[in-house]
Order: structure tokens, then sequence, then C-alpha cells
């Protein structure tokens, strides 16, 4: 018989969610995932300026900050077809690079490895062996054995407090964990270093963007930042190099510690490349515009039908119908009223609750859809957009993470093994080696640009009579995120967010298709019920952030059928 | 004080008591029962604070600020400062795994522990709007809160109800301080507050045992007793009469005051001009790289006032530009007045005329 | 009932002479009271920061005055019912004084607090009074009809009036009279940075203005500060000064002094006669009504040829 | 007493008198929001210009056209040219009603209304003040005019005893209507001094007191003009002209006294070339003394004068004229030099235009219910 877990709340990751699942013969075999928190930004934006809804939609999440900014301003910037300079365009990008590498690594380290790394062990390990073991995997400066002695005796003391604090409800020793306490050790030295260079990739964000979370140096038609090299109140030359500096060191973490730590947990944890697969169509956009109009860009995006990249679709342009036409979203299983497979904007949102039906409406998330099929978005879509599309960067740090991993594991890892649980956590430290690479073209070209005499950051918005409406869409760290607006006489009328969360943790569409999180549990092993790690592996690997994705929730409780009394 | 008298103090247990519940914490931590008098020290030894951090309606921006800090780190602040018993943005277990020690821990430290809330507390329709562990959270915040030694509102959510709070506020959010009207509930507003105002906080509490001195707003005064113009980096610009009056024009470039944009520096109290942010160095507060204050550290200004609205100056100070020997006042002529002085000329310069000429009339005939 | 021609003249002349010897009739004083206090404001020392008129605000409880530009700054174009006292600047017109060469200086308006006060003498009620001891013009609220006679009279502007309240009074600097008693002196010089605006017994500041003048410009001299009895000093160089102390003869002379470097008529102060316009004034009436004689013998006169004519 | 005098019977509310009382309550309701908001809140003065239009107009050109009853006293009783003494009471009604509305204007003009008796209290009353002495002067004349009269109410009303004992007195209260004005309207001259250079030296003069008294002779007689050839023609009365031919004969010998004095003043003082800058002080300047000369120069001719036409048009000059003159004093030649300016604001215009109004309806109120002008015997005609 199946046994029903419910696990509330999902820890590590922003907002409130709620996963239940049916575990048959030691397997999830259905799931449900519930956001238990909405806001109402949506309604609040109505009858707004559009030039400062930026401020409010970044406000949806604190984690994915900036994200929900840059997409509100391309959005109004698109319904007015407005130009952005191009000093505006590469402090834009360069801020998105910056929020997206910390984001990274961030979720790598700080999220999801106490998935994988077992903290408690790293105690009992050797911290002379677990150096050397660094030592032939990497490079990196920090990998001292006295390091690694440090580390372990901070956490021996830590734990002799009997304090545990937030470590005191992990699974430790919990069967699933597998790695060897010296993995553990290093795993840990590196959740401490990268703490570090998270926060050394976030002052990038903070010198241009004013601080972070939540940026403010955002307009609608540039950015607020003056530039005047000769000017004492605006993006000097100290400025400028300082974030290069960071850059630098950042990009030495990436690919000699978070690359390889994520290749090598990988290649110990190889079953797990074969489960949570899910749905394989892939969706992404472009991203790091090159002009004024967002025509050309650094990174591609476009569509994946059934992980077959011989039939990629590429997304051109910001403008590109193919993707502002082919988004619908489904209703048949979440609790509204109304017509299915609505563009999002006509998008509505009247709620009809009818309780939990398994096989009827079930879920507060609507499910788009492009062309009428379930996508999974994330770092993992954009890689194998990007790797498709044969761009060059994406390609080297591809193959470089796999043969780190293969020769780990001993065996050759090619790039099918990405459509996994694992491949996610793989996509995201490749995508992080190609933000890289990104943050240095963007400099460089903000440099060029300065010296070449411009300093133009912005152009003024003017909103006409009558009824306007635009897209915004971004390549997220958590993956495609698009708003949609409707503007009226200098008006907000209408605004829709279709978020990463939304696409991954929808449920079924009207062809009662599973979306990404539904698909990807399925078959997920689960050891203990009482302590279902590996369900928080699978989600945690799609990194959800739902305070992005619940649009409305049911003003009467969700009462649910309990299967266990595990809550 | 003998060590058992200090267990049965602290504690209200017997020894024997004592030393089976800390093996069985070793054992429960995946550590070999030999752990145990490790811990039974440790647990007699100076404990660190516990917190409980809690997320209502919120973004987790304000979870998010801890990451910047150096002083103290993040992993400083938590492995060693305090004891961060309950968080979810951080706990390493899930669901009923996390909620079992969050109630432990307020049960083992009732009166003692720290009460962090971030995020808005939804009251419309019985709170339904924001529920954790299948429980309306305004409910949490009402059962923990008298439990806690001190509570502090962090962000202006918790403050005040922050963004969700926004016209036409379709949740009934609200801050802290209107749930929790008993107690004294600190506010670090801000959206997110700057990390280390509230750091300080907590550390202010810890070292002196007692709460910082608050405003009328419950807001530490070490960080918000001043406007944000009194210390503005522009103010200068702004007593001179030298205004940026658009993103990238000339004044913008040469950093003039940004008032005129609809900085809302004039009427938010906060000390982003001397605090900074993420500790980049100059300028890294909106207001330094160029960008008007939209005044979230203040109740009824961040999200309630437009960004290009201007702030009212309610303690105008003189400008640094003292006005010229002789001020040419405005022409105070306005066409009714010139209307009403020309008729009243002509009717009476007509009626003269009328009656010199009836005059002259009559004497002729 | 029928009155005798005397009897009317005699009616008359008493009346002449109750209003002759009125309680407020008092004799003209032209000579400054001998603990006269006063200012010496020497624009060469100010640094036009307006620490006085901010000093001044709170010394006197009064409101902001954003009556400037947009009313974004406490900052009055002239002295105003919330202002007691303004700093102006006079800044070089390039097209008209090239040859010029102090390009720019501060000017501290506020009551001068006359030796013969045109307002003193002007007002109908005796609302304005120069105080016998220390010759500081204080006004009484409890007398004043809110004529505005005092603004006409008022050679320097001074007095104003609250035309926005429906219970108006007039205000103007009473040189911190209130302090006084405490043992404090004027906000403005209490609270003045650099020892521009000076406060102190007007012979003294008399001495130390003339002291001033006779200095060599550029050299590094002590200057007294705030309250020139206390002997507080600071260290300036010597400006070029004007060889005038504005305020010791005009119009009779004040109790507050001005020294600049520029031309008192850049700074808005007009060329004044020696002789107050209240003298003139005081001469005329009192020619024709002293001791109401010549009205009465008017009287009488008309009674006559009224009585004659009438018929 | 010589001829009698009779009521006009005509109706008193007539479309006229409509249009004067819609003007009389627009000036009510802005009288009112003055005493709720403040003076501000309806004027235009300022700290720069302290007396507006109430003063200038209301009080300073007001109380000179109120000088008909003591031009026409002088005139009767002083130089005894009894053959005017029609032309009595209908100037001293103008009088009264001039010098009380005045009066009037002078209770919402200043700002302290409620604490005005302390100009009556010796213990406030400074006597070097030359407001002080205008005051109290023009509150005893209005007094005394309307003793002066009160004949015409004691007639009206039939009150025999009352009106014999007033008429054995009357000759005080007639030399005190003389006497009072010359010594507050030549006050009125002396106020402009204390304003120093603040009064251009087209008008500020140690002559004022005097260039005072005789502009408001000169406009005594010509309102009495004025008045008398507006009544003959408004209420179709038989002409006077013969009568107000004599008397701007003796307003010529006024003006001309105040003209010469005028110009004396302005050439021994060096200031007459100011007149020619082209500013509107001195443009204004120019209209002023324009108008008085014209009117000097028209009526130098005895034969001339007898045209009502003339004499009308004589007085018309005179009144504009020396009106200007004291309007100029008070407003339009005053500049503190701070910057300020001044023109009035509609709703103070409105009040003083009310008080006109007011002062016109009254007049068509008292001739048409009191025997105030001169009886004719035989109905005259509805206007």
């Amino acid at each position: 018989m199946a046994k029903r877990i419910v696990v509330d709340p999902i820890t590590r990751i922003e907002g409130h969610l709620r996963i239940e699942c049916e575990i048959e013969n030691g397997h999830v075999s259905k799931a449900w995932s519930s956001g238990t928190m909405w806001r109402g930004i949506e309604l609040i934006l109505q009858g707004k300026d559009p030039r400062e809804a930026w401020i409010y939609t970044q406000r949806i999440c604190g984690v994915c900050t900036t994200v929900h900014a840059i997409a509100s301003v391309r959005a109004v910037e698109n319904a007015l077809g407005l130009e952005i300079p191009m000093n505006a365009q590469h402090i834009r990008n360069i801020i998105i690079a910056a929020h997206s590498i910390f984001d990274h690594i961030v979720h790598f380290y700080h999220l999801s490895a106490l998935d994988w790394v077992d903290i408690v062990s790293a105690t009992k390990a050797d911290a002379k062996a677990a150096a050397k073991l660094a030592e032939t995997l990497s490079p990196w400066k920090h990998n001292s054995a006295r390091e690694f002695q440090e580390t372990q005796d901070r956490l021996k003391k830590f734990i002799s407090t009997g304090q545990l604090g937030v470590f005191a409800s992990g699974y430790w020793g919990h069967p699933a964990m597998k790695l060897t306490p010296e993995v553990n050790l290093m795993a840990a030295n590196h959740y401490f270093q990268a703490l570090d260079y998270q926060r050394k990739i976030n002052k990038v964000v903070a010198i241009l963007g004013s601080k972070t979370p939540h940026i403010q140096n955002l307009a609608v038609g540039g950015v607020a930042n003056p530039i005047n090299p000769d000017s004492q109140s605006t993006l000097t030359i100290e400025r400028l190099v300082y974030i290069k500096s960071l850059i630098d060191e950042v990009g030495d973490f990436i690919s000699d510690v978070y690359q390889i730590d994520v290749a090598a947990i990988g290649a110990m944890y190889a079953d797990w490349t074969g489960y949570g697969e899910g749905i394989t169509n892939y969706l992404s956009v472009p991203e790091f515009p090159q002009d004024t109009k967002g025509e050309t860009f650094l990174t591609p995006g476009g569509y994946i039908p059934s992980k077959n990249l011989s039939k990629f679709v590429e997304i051109k342009s910001f403008h590109d119908p193919y993707f502002e036409d082919n988004i619908t979203e489904s209703i048949k299983h979440a609790y509204y009223k109304g017509e299915s497979n609505l563009h999002p904007y006509k998008g509505e949102t009247e709620p009809n609750f009818t309780g939990f039906e398994d096989d009827g409406k079930y879920s507060w998330v609507k499910a788009p859809t492009f062309l009428g099929k379930p996508a999974q978005v994330g770092p993992l879509a954009n890689v194998l957009a990007m790797f498709a599309a044969g761009h060059p960067p994406t390609v080297d740090n591809a193959t470089r993470v796999l043969n780190i991993a293969s020769s780990i594991a001993g065996t050759t890892l090619g790039p099918e093994i990405l459509h996994s649980t694992i491949g996610r956590h793989a996509a995201r430290a490749v995508r992080c080696g190609v933000l890289h690479d990104v943050i240095n073209k963007e400099y460089n070209s903000l440099i060029a640009n300065i010296g070449s005499g411009d300093y133009d950051t912005f152009n003024a918005p003017v909103f006409p009579k009558g009824e306007i409406q635009g897209v915004g869409m971004h390549e997220a760290p958590r993956g495609v995120l698009s708003h949609w607006v409707i503007i009226k006489d200098g008006q907000i009328k209408n605004y829709q967010c279709v978020v990463p969360s939304t696409w991954n943790a929808g449920p079924r569409n009207d062809n009662d298709e599973p979306g990404p999180y539904e698909a990807a549990l399925h078959g997920t092993p689960v050891a203990d019920p009482e302590n279902p790690l590996e369900v928080l592996r699978t989600i945690h690997s799609f990194d959800p952030c739902l305070a992005c994705a619940i649009h409305l929730y049911d003003p009467n409780r969700t009462e649910l059928t309990q299967v266990t009394t595990n809550v | 004080m003998r060590e058992r008298d200090i267990i049965t103090q602290r504690l209200g247990i017997s020894r024997r008591d004592f030393m089976k519940f800390c093996s069985a914490t070793a054992v429960a931590m995946g550590l070999d029962a030999s752990f145990a008098p490790q811990i039974a020290q440790a647990i007699t030894a100076a404990r660190r604070p516990p917190v409980i951090w809690l997320h209502g309606q919120e973004c987790t921006g304000c979870t998010e600020t801890l990451l910047r800090p150096s002083h103290p780190t993040l992993d400083h602040l938590i492995l060693d400062l305090i004891s961060l018993d309950y968080h979810e943005t951080l706990c390493a277990g899930g669901g009923h795994q996390a909620e079992q020690v969050m109630h432990q821990s307020i049960k083992e430290n009732e009166g003692k522990f720290i009460l962090v809330i971030e995020g808005a507390v939804p009251v419309k329709d019985g709170g339904v709007y924001c529920q954790v562990g299948g429980k309306p959270f305004v409910d949490t915040v009402r059962e923990i809160g008298p439990k806690a030694a001190a509570v502090i509102a962090i962000g202006s959510c918790a403050s005040w109800g922050g963004i969700q709070a926004a016209a036409p506020n379709p949740t009934g959010a609200t801050g802290v301080p209107a749930i929790l009207k008993e107690q004294t509930v600190v506010t670090i507003p801000g959206c997110p507050p700057n990390a280390q105002n509230f750091l300080s906080t907590v550390i202010y509490f810890l070292t002196f045992n007692k709460l910082p001195a608050l405003d009328s707003k419950n807001r530490p005064l070490f960080a918000y007793g001043r406007l944000i113009h009194e210390n503005c980096e522009r103010r200068p610009h702004f007593d001179a009469g030298r205004f940026a009056g658009a993103f990238g024009d000339a004044g913008h470039r040469l950093g003039y005051c940004l008032f005129k944009l609809g900085c809302k520096g004039p009427v938010t109290h906060a000390n982003c001009p001397i605090q900074l942010f993420c500790e980049v160095g100059s300028g890294a507060w909106p207001v330094g790289t160029g960008h008007p204050c939209f005044g979230c550290t203040e109740e009824g200004v961040g999200f309630n006032t437009p960004l290009f609205t201007q702030a009212k100056i309610t303690i105008p100070t003189p400008a640094a530009t003292p006005p010229p020997i002789t001020t040419e006042q405005e022409s105070q002529v306005t066409p009714l007045a010139t209307t009403l002085t020309g008729a009243a000329v002509g009717v009476a310069v007509g009626a003269a005329m009328m009656a010199g000429k009836k005059a002259t009339s009559e004497d002729e005939e | 009932m029928s009155l005798s021609r005397r009897d009317v003249l005699k009616g008359a002349a008493c009346t002449g002479l109750v209003l002759a010897s009125g309680v407020n009739a008092q004799a003209r004083d032209k000579t400054l009271p001998p603990a006269a206090l006063g200012i010496l404001y020497d624009a060469t020392l100010c640094i036009g920061c307006q620490a006085c008129m901010s000093g001044c605000k709170r010394a006197n409880k009064l409101e902001p005055d954003p009556s400037g530009n947009e009313s974004l700054w406490d900052n009055p174009t002239e002295l105003s019912t919330k202002s007691l006292t303004v700093i102006k600047q006079y800044r070089q017109n390039e097209t008209e004084d090239k040859a010029q060469t102090v390009k720019s200086g501060f000017i501290k308006r506020q009551c001068m607090h006359c030796v013969d006060p045109a307002c003193v003498s002007a007002c109908p009620v005796s609302a304005m009074q120069k105080d016998p001891a220390t010759g500081i013009v204080t006004y009484n609220k409890k007398a004043c009809i809110g004529c505005r006679y005092c603004q006409i009279a008022c050679p320097y502007n001074v007095p104003t009036f609250e035309f926005d309240k429906p219970f108006p009074q007039i205000v103007k600097c009473q040189l911190c009279d209130h302090l006084l008693a405490k043992g404090d002196i004027a906000a403005c010089c209490q609270v003045c940075p650099t020892g521009a605006s000076l406060y102190g017994p007007v012979e003294l500041l008399k001495e130390e203005a003339k002291r001033r003048l006779a200095l060599p410009e550029g050299q590094v001299a002590l200057f007294p500060a705030n309250d020139i009895r206390t002997g507080r000093t600071v260290s300036h160089t010597t400006a070029e000064y004007q060889q005038h102390i504005y305020g010791e003869k005009e119009l009779g002379g004040t109790q507050v002094l001005l020294l600049s470097s520029l031309p008192f008529a850049k700074l808005g102060l007009q060329d004044l006669p020696e002789e107050s316009y209240a003298g003139v004034s005081e001469n005329i009436q009192h020619t024709l009504y002293k001791g109401m004689i010549l009205p009465m013998a008017l009287l009488a006169g008309l009674l006559y040829f009224v009585k004659r004519n009438e018929r | 007493m010589s001829p009698k005098s009779a009521p006009l019977s005509s109706r008193i509310f007539t479309w006229q008198f409509a249009f004067f009382l819609l003007i009389a309550c627009c000036a009510t309701f802005f009288i009112v929001k003055r005493f709720i908001f403040g003076i501000g809140s309806v004027a235009n003065m300022n700290n720069g210009y302290p007396f507006g239009i109430w003063i200038a107009l209301d009080v300073v050109v007001g109380t000179a056209l109120g000088c008909g009853g003591y031009a026409m006293a002088l005139l009767v009783y002083v130089a005894n040219r009894g053959q005017y003494h029609p032309l009595v009471r209908p100037a001293l009604m103008a009088s009264a009603f001039g010098y009380s509305l005045a009066g009037l204007s002078v209770v919402f003009d200043i700002g302290r209304y409620w604490q005005m008796y302390n100009m009556f209290l010796p213990q406030y009353m400074n006597l070097n003040s030359v407001m002080l002495e205008v005051g109290l002067c023009i509150a005893t004349y209005t007094t005394v005019l309307w003793i002066e009269f009160a004949p015409t109410f004691l007639e009206r009303f039939g009150l025999k005893a009352p009106l014999k004992t007033l008429s054995k007195m009357l000759f005080i209260f007639i030399a005190l209507g003389v006497l009072l004005p010359t010594m507050h309207q030549s006050s009125m001259g002396t106020l402009m001094i204390i304003a120093g250079y603040k009064l251009s030296p087209l008008w500020q003069t140690t002559w004022l007191p005097l260039l005072f008294l005789f502009s408001a002779l000169c406009m005594g007689y010509a309102i009495v003009i004025f008045e008398g050839v507006l009544s003959q023609t408004g209420f179709k009365r038989p002409s006077e002209a013969p009568m107000l031919a004599k008397i701007s004969r003796v307003m010529n010998w006024c003006l001309g006294l105040f003209i010469g004095l005028r110009f004396f003043d302005l050439f021994t003082r060096d200031a007459f070339g100011l007149a020619f800058t082209g500013t509107t002080q001195a443009n204004l300047f120019l209209l002023e003394n324009g108008l008085l000369l014209a009117a000097f120069i028209l009526l130098l001719s005895p034969a001339l004068c007898k045209k009502p036409a003339i004499h009308f048009l004589g007085g018309c000059f005179v009144l504009a004229g020396s009106g200007l003159f004291r309007f100029n004093t008070y407003i339009t030649g005053f500049d503190p030099l701070t910057g300020h300016t001044y023109f009035p604001a509609a709703s103070e215009i409105t009040i003083t235009l009310g008080i006109v109004a007011i002062e016109i309806m009254a007049y068509l109120i008292f001739v048409k219910t009191l025997p105030v002008l001169p009886s004719i015997g035989k109905e005259p005609h509805k206007i």
C-alpha cells in the first residue's frame, strides 16, 4: 500500500513549500507540491506607475533578488519599444552575471550540499588525507592540511557545545549519505570558504546596484548609475577596478573549487545520475544583450523538445514571437475558474477551490506550457541550449566538468548524464563557468564603451495615451523568467509573472502531463519515509523559489487527507 | 558552585537524568555516546543564546543580508555567537525534523531565547495567506512571541507590513508589533535592512543584556535616530540648490542632490549614508550610486509614496547659499485685479462723462 | 444753555494742556543710553554659514520659513515674521562691476536698534519702546493695534507683520531681551563661529570697530568673539575695510554696527543722513501742535467767525 | 436756516441699487474671509508695502472726498458766503459717509482691531506719533460730522426740541468741523515724512502737510461741484450751475496755491528732473500734475467756468489729479527698495469697491428718505 508523507516546510529554499508524496516499494510513485503563502503583489501593482513596478516586483523574492527587477524594466521597455544605452546594458549584464554566480555558489554549498555531505562525519576524517585528496583534484590555494585541520577543529568544537542550531535537524548518518569522512571534510571546508566568495561576488552587485539584496540602480530606460570619469560621485575608475579584482578572485574559486566539488560529489553519487530526469522539454531564453534593442546576445537560449539537441530552436531577440506567442498556462489542475490555456497577457486569476482531487484540481500553481507541452527551465535547460547552439565557453566548461567527473568515477560520463538530479547541479556548475566568462567580457565592453566617450546611461520613457503591452524575458539563475505587463495611459492595467518555479513546480497540464517536480520525483528512492532526505535532494536540485511561484492562495484552509501522521 | 547544583539549577533535572540526556543527544547527532561528557560540559558552560527565526510573508531578503557582512560573518554568528535553532532557509533538516527541533528549543529555553521574525503577518481571513507547518503564521507568532526573552522584527514587512501592506493590502498584512502588543518588539525596518543594524541589535542585547534605546516606532536609535537627509553625502548640494533633473543629466553626473527625482531621504529615518551596504566602501547605498531613496525603512513612505513623487521637507534648514541682497518679489498683478481696476476707473470716467454731457445739454436747452 | 466765548476758550485750552501733558509725552532723547547693548557685525569675518539664523530661531522659538526658492529650505529672502535675522549675499555682477576687487560679501539684516528709532516715534500706542537703560527696542503686543505704521516708518524695513494670521502681531528682533535676565547674550552672537557677530556694550563695540578699521590689510590679528566682554578671541587675516562704521551716525546712529569691505550701498544699505526722519517728522508735528497752542488759537478764531456768520 | 430741504420720494430699490448691493455682498464675503484667515488671505499688502489701497484709497483719498463739508463750512461760515448754504447739507452728508466708511475700512485694515481702543487710553498714547493725531482727529471729526448732520434726522422725524438745542450749540461743532480737518488732513501729509527715502523725492517734502491741506480743500470743492452736477442730472433736478460755477472759482484759487507750492518745492529741492525719467512713478507724477494743471487752466476764465460742462470737467480733473497725488504719496511714490512689489488683489479691490458701493447706496437711501437736497416744490422723476 502506498504510504503518504508530507514535508512542510521544505527548508533551505526561498518561500514556503509543502510537498506531499506517495511512496510505493521504497520509491516515490506520485507527488504534489503546494505553496503556502500568497502576498498579492500583482494586485498591488495595478494602477501603479510602470516606472516603479520593478521596485515592487523585485521584492517578490530576496534570493532571486535583481531578477524580477530586471524582467520588470525589460517588460515596460518592451511595451514602449524603448532602446537602452549600451552602458546600461553592460551594467545590467554585469549585475545579472554576478548575481547568478552568487546564486549558484550559495545554492550548491549552503542550500543543497547538506543533502549530500554529512558534516558530522567530517569530524572523523583524517585532515591530512583529506588535504592530499583535495590537492590531487585541484590547484586551489586554500586546500592545505592546516586549513582542513582548522575546519575540523571548528566543527568539533561546535558540535561539542551540544547546541547544533540549524544543523540539529540534519540527516546525519542517514543511509543515503555515502561520502567518505575525508570528502565530507573537504566539502565542509569549502562550505565555509564559499561564504567568503559569495560575499566577494556580491560586492560586484553592491558596487553597481547600491546594495544587495534588492538592488536600487535600475530605471525603466537604463540605469541610475551616472558615468563621468572626471567626477567624484559617479561610477569612478576606482569602483570599476574594484569590480575587476573581485571578478578575478571569484573566477579561481569557480574553476578550482566549485566545478571540481560538483564533479567529485557527482561522481561519488553516480547512481543519482539515474534519478530525477523528469520533463525533458527544455526552455531557456537568450541573455546578456549586446545592442540597445536586445537583438544580439552573449549567451543563446531556445527550446529543446524531448532532450533532442538537434531539434533546438533558438530564440533570437527580446521581441521574438516564437517565445511571446507560444506560452499558455493550463488551469485544468489548478484552483482557478475560466478558460484553460490562456496567454499570460490574458491571464485570469479567479479562484475556484475544489479541495484536493488527485486527478482533478489540486494546486494553486498554474501549469505553464510551451507549444502546449510542459517544459523544464533552469541552468540545465540553459546549458543544454547553449551546448546545442555550439556556444564555445559552454562547450569548454561542460567538457571540463564531465572530464573531471569521469576521471574520479573511473568511467566516461557524457552529456547524457545531465538529465538527472545530479545533472542539474552539474549544469549549474558549468553555467557558473560560462557566467564568469560573460562577466569578464561585459566588464571589458563597459570599459571600452566608456573609453570611447559614451557616457549615456538612460533614455527617458514616455508613456503614450492608450493601451500598450510588453514582455520582459530574463534567463534567471533558476531559469526562464518572464514578466507580462499591460499599460493603459501610463498606468499598470495588468501584470503577470511567469516564473521559473511556476514552470518547474506546476501541476499536470491540460493533457494530464505532470510538471517537472512531479515527474522528477517519480521513481526517486526513499530509504526511510520518516526521514525523506532523497525527496529533498531532487526538489533542492531545482532550487525552488516559492515566493515567486504563488500567484494566489486559497482563502479557505487546505485540508489534506493524510495517510500517515507524519506532519 | 558545584557542577551538580548548576545542572539542577539550570535544567531542573538530576545529574543522572542529565547524563542520560547528553548520551541521547550525542546519539541523535550521529555521534558516539563517548561525546556525552563533552556535551555535558558544554551545556553547563556558557551557552550560546538560542535564536528562533520565523518566516512570514517575506522574500527571504532579510536572511540574505546576513550573507553579506564580515563582522561577524554568518558562520561566526551561527557557530560561535548564537545558537540558531530554527531557520527555514538554513535548517539542514526539513519538515517534521526541523519543526521538532524548534519546539524542543522553545520548550527548553522558554523566556531565554531571542525570537527573530522576518516577514509580515497577514491577518485577513484568519491568517490563511501564510501558513507554515499547516498552521496560520499569525497563530504561531502569538504562540511563540510571549515565550521569548526578546522579539526582533527584521525588515519592513515584520515591522509594519512592508510591501504586501501596500494598497490595497490584499492579505491584511501587518507588522509583528501589531500582533504582539503586550511586548516590546524591536523593529529593524528596511527592505531589506542593513544586516549590520540587525547584528548590532543582537550583539547589543548579548553584550549589555538589555535592548538598545528605541524611538517611538521601536527602532534602535543607533541606526534610525536621524533622517537620511541629515547624513547624506549629497546634502551640501541640496543646501546649495544643486539638483539632478533626470538620470544621466549633467547634474546627475556631477553627483548633485536627487531630491527632485523623488528622493525620500528627507522623510526617512535610517543610517544608510553612514553605515553603507555590503562592505564595498564609498557610495554603496542607493543615493550614493545615483538612485533616489524610496523610503523603505519608513512606514507610510516606502511602498506608499510613489517613487518619483517629491518628499515633503518637514524641518527645513538654511540653504548653503544665502539669498541675494535684493530679491525682486513676484508681480502680484492678476488679470482679475487689473480687470476690476480697469472696470472701476472706466465706470467712474464713463459716468462722469455722461453726467458732464447731460449737464451741458440741459444747460443748452 | 449758552456758552460764553470765554468759557469755550478756557475749555479748549484745558483740553490742550491735558493732551500735551499725556503720560507718554516723553522728551526726545537722541543720545545713546549709558548701558546701551548692541552687535558689531563684521561682514569681512562672516562666512555665510547662517548659524545665527538657526540660533535665532531656537532662541526665539520660531518656525522654519521656507519662503525662498521652492520651499525646500529655511531661507527667507527677507526679514519675516519667522526670521528675525537674515544673512544675505552680494555677488558681483560681472557685466557691471568688472574693476571691483571684492567679488562677494555677506550682510546680516536685523533690527538696528536705532538711537532714535522711527518705529518708537511712529507708534500711536507706544507698543514700540526703547529701553532707557539698554536701548533695546522692544515690542509690546498688548498695546499694538496693528496699524503697521512702524513698518512704513522704519528706514531699515525691519518690523514685519503677520499678514497670514487672523490675530496677527508685529515681529522684530528684540536683541534676545528675554535671555539677558538669565545672563545670556543674543543667540546669533552666541552661535557665530567666526566672531562676525559680536555682542556687547555699544561703546566697546565702537572702539573695537575703530580698531579694526585701523588694522593693516592682510595681517593675522585677533578678533573678539561672541561677547566682547569675555575676552574670547579668534584669529583671522584682516580684510580691507571700507573706512566707515555703518550705524555710527546714520539717522542719529544705531546700536547695531556694521563693517564691510564692500561699499554698503551694494549690501542694500541706504546712504542715510545724520538727522533721523523721526526727528524731522516730530519737529513738524511739534511745531504745529506744541501744547496745542496753535490749534486752540485757530479754534478760537473759528468759533468767533462761525458764531458771527451763523445766521 | 435758509431754504428748506426735502426728501426725494422716488423708489429706493432700482437696478442700479441692486448692482451696488451685489458688489457690497461680494465685499462682505471677503471681509469675513479677512477676519477668519487674516489680512493676507484677501490683500496683497506685504512687509514692503504695509499700507495698501484700503488706507490709500478708502482713508486718504476717501476722507479728502469727504472734505466737501469742511470746504463748504469754511466758505459759508468763515468766509461768510451764505449764498452757498443750500450746498452745505448734501456736502455734510457726503462727508459723514466718507469719514464713516473710511473709519470702517480702518477696522479691517488694522491688524489688531480688538485693541483699537488703546488709541484712546492715555497710558498708551504716544504724542509724538502723527498716526495718533490722525486717528484721534478723524474719530472726533466723524462724530462732529454726524452731529452737524443731525438736524436732518431731527427735521425728518419732527423732533423740534432737540433740534432747537442743537441749533444753539451747532456753532461749536461747526468750528470744530473746520478745525479738525485742517489738523488731520495736513497730518496725513506729515504721516509720510517719517518714511524718508522710501517715498520718492517727487513727493517726499516737509511741505507735505500743507500740500495735503490744500489738496483736501480742492477736493472738497471739487466733490461739491461733482455731486451737484450728478444729482442735478441723476435726479433731474434744476440746475445749480451758477452756484457751482462760483465754487469752481474758489476751488481754482486753492488749486493755484497747491500748484504753486508744489512746483516751488520741487524746484527748490531740485527734484523736478526725476519727473522725466520715464519710470512708472515719473509718469504718474506727470499724469497727476497734468490733470491739475489742465483743471487750473480750464477754470482760469470766469466766463468758461459758468458752463456746467467746464466746471464739471474741472472738478473731475481736480478730483482725479488730487486723488492721484494722495494715492501716489501713499502707494506708487512709495518704494522700500527691498524688491517688494504691490498691486492690490482682486479681493482687496472688491472690498474697496464694496465700500464705495455702500456709500452710494447709503447716499441714495438718505436723499430719498431724508431732507437733504434743497426743496424744489415739485415731484422729481424717479431714476
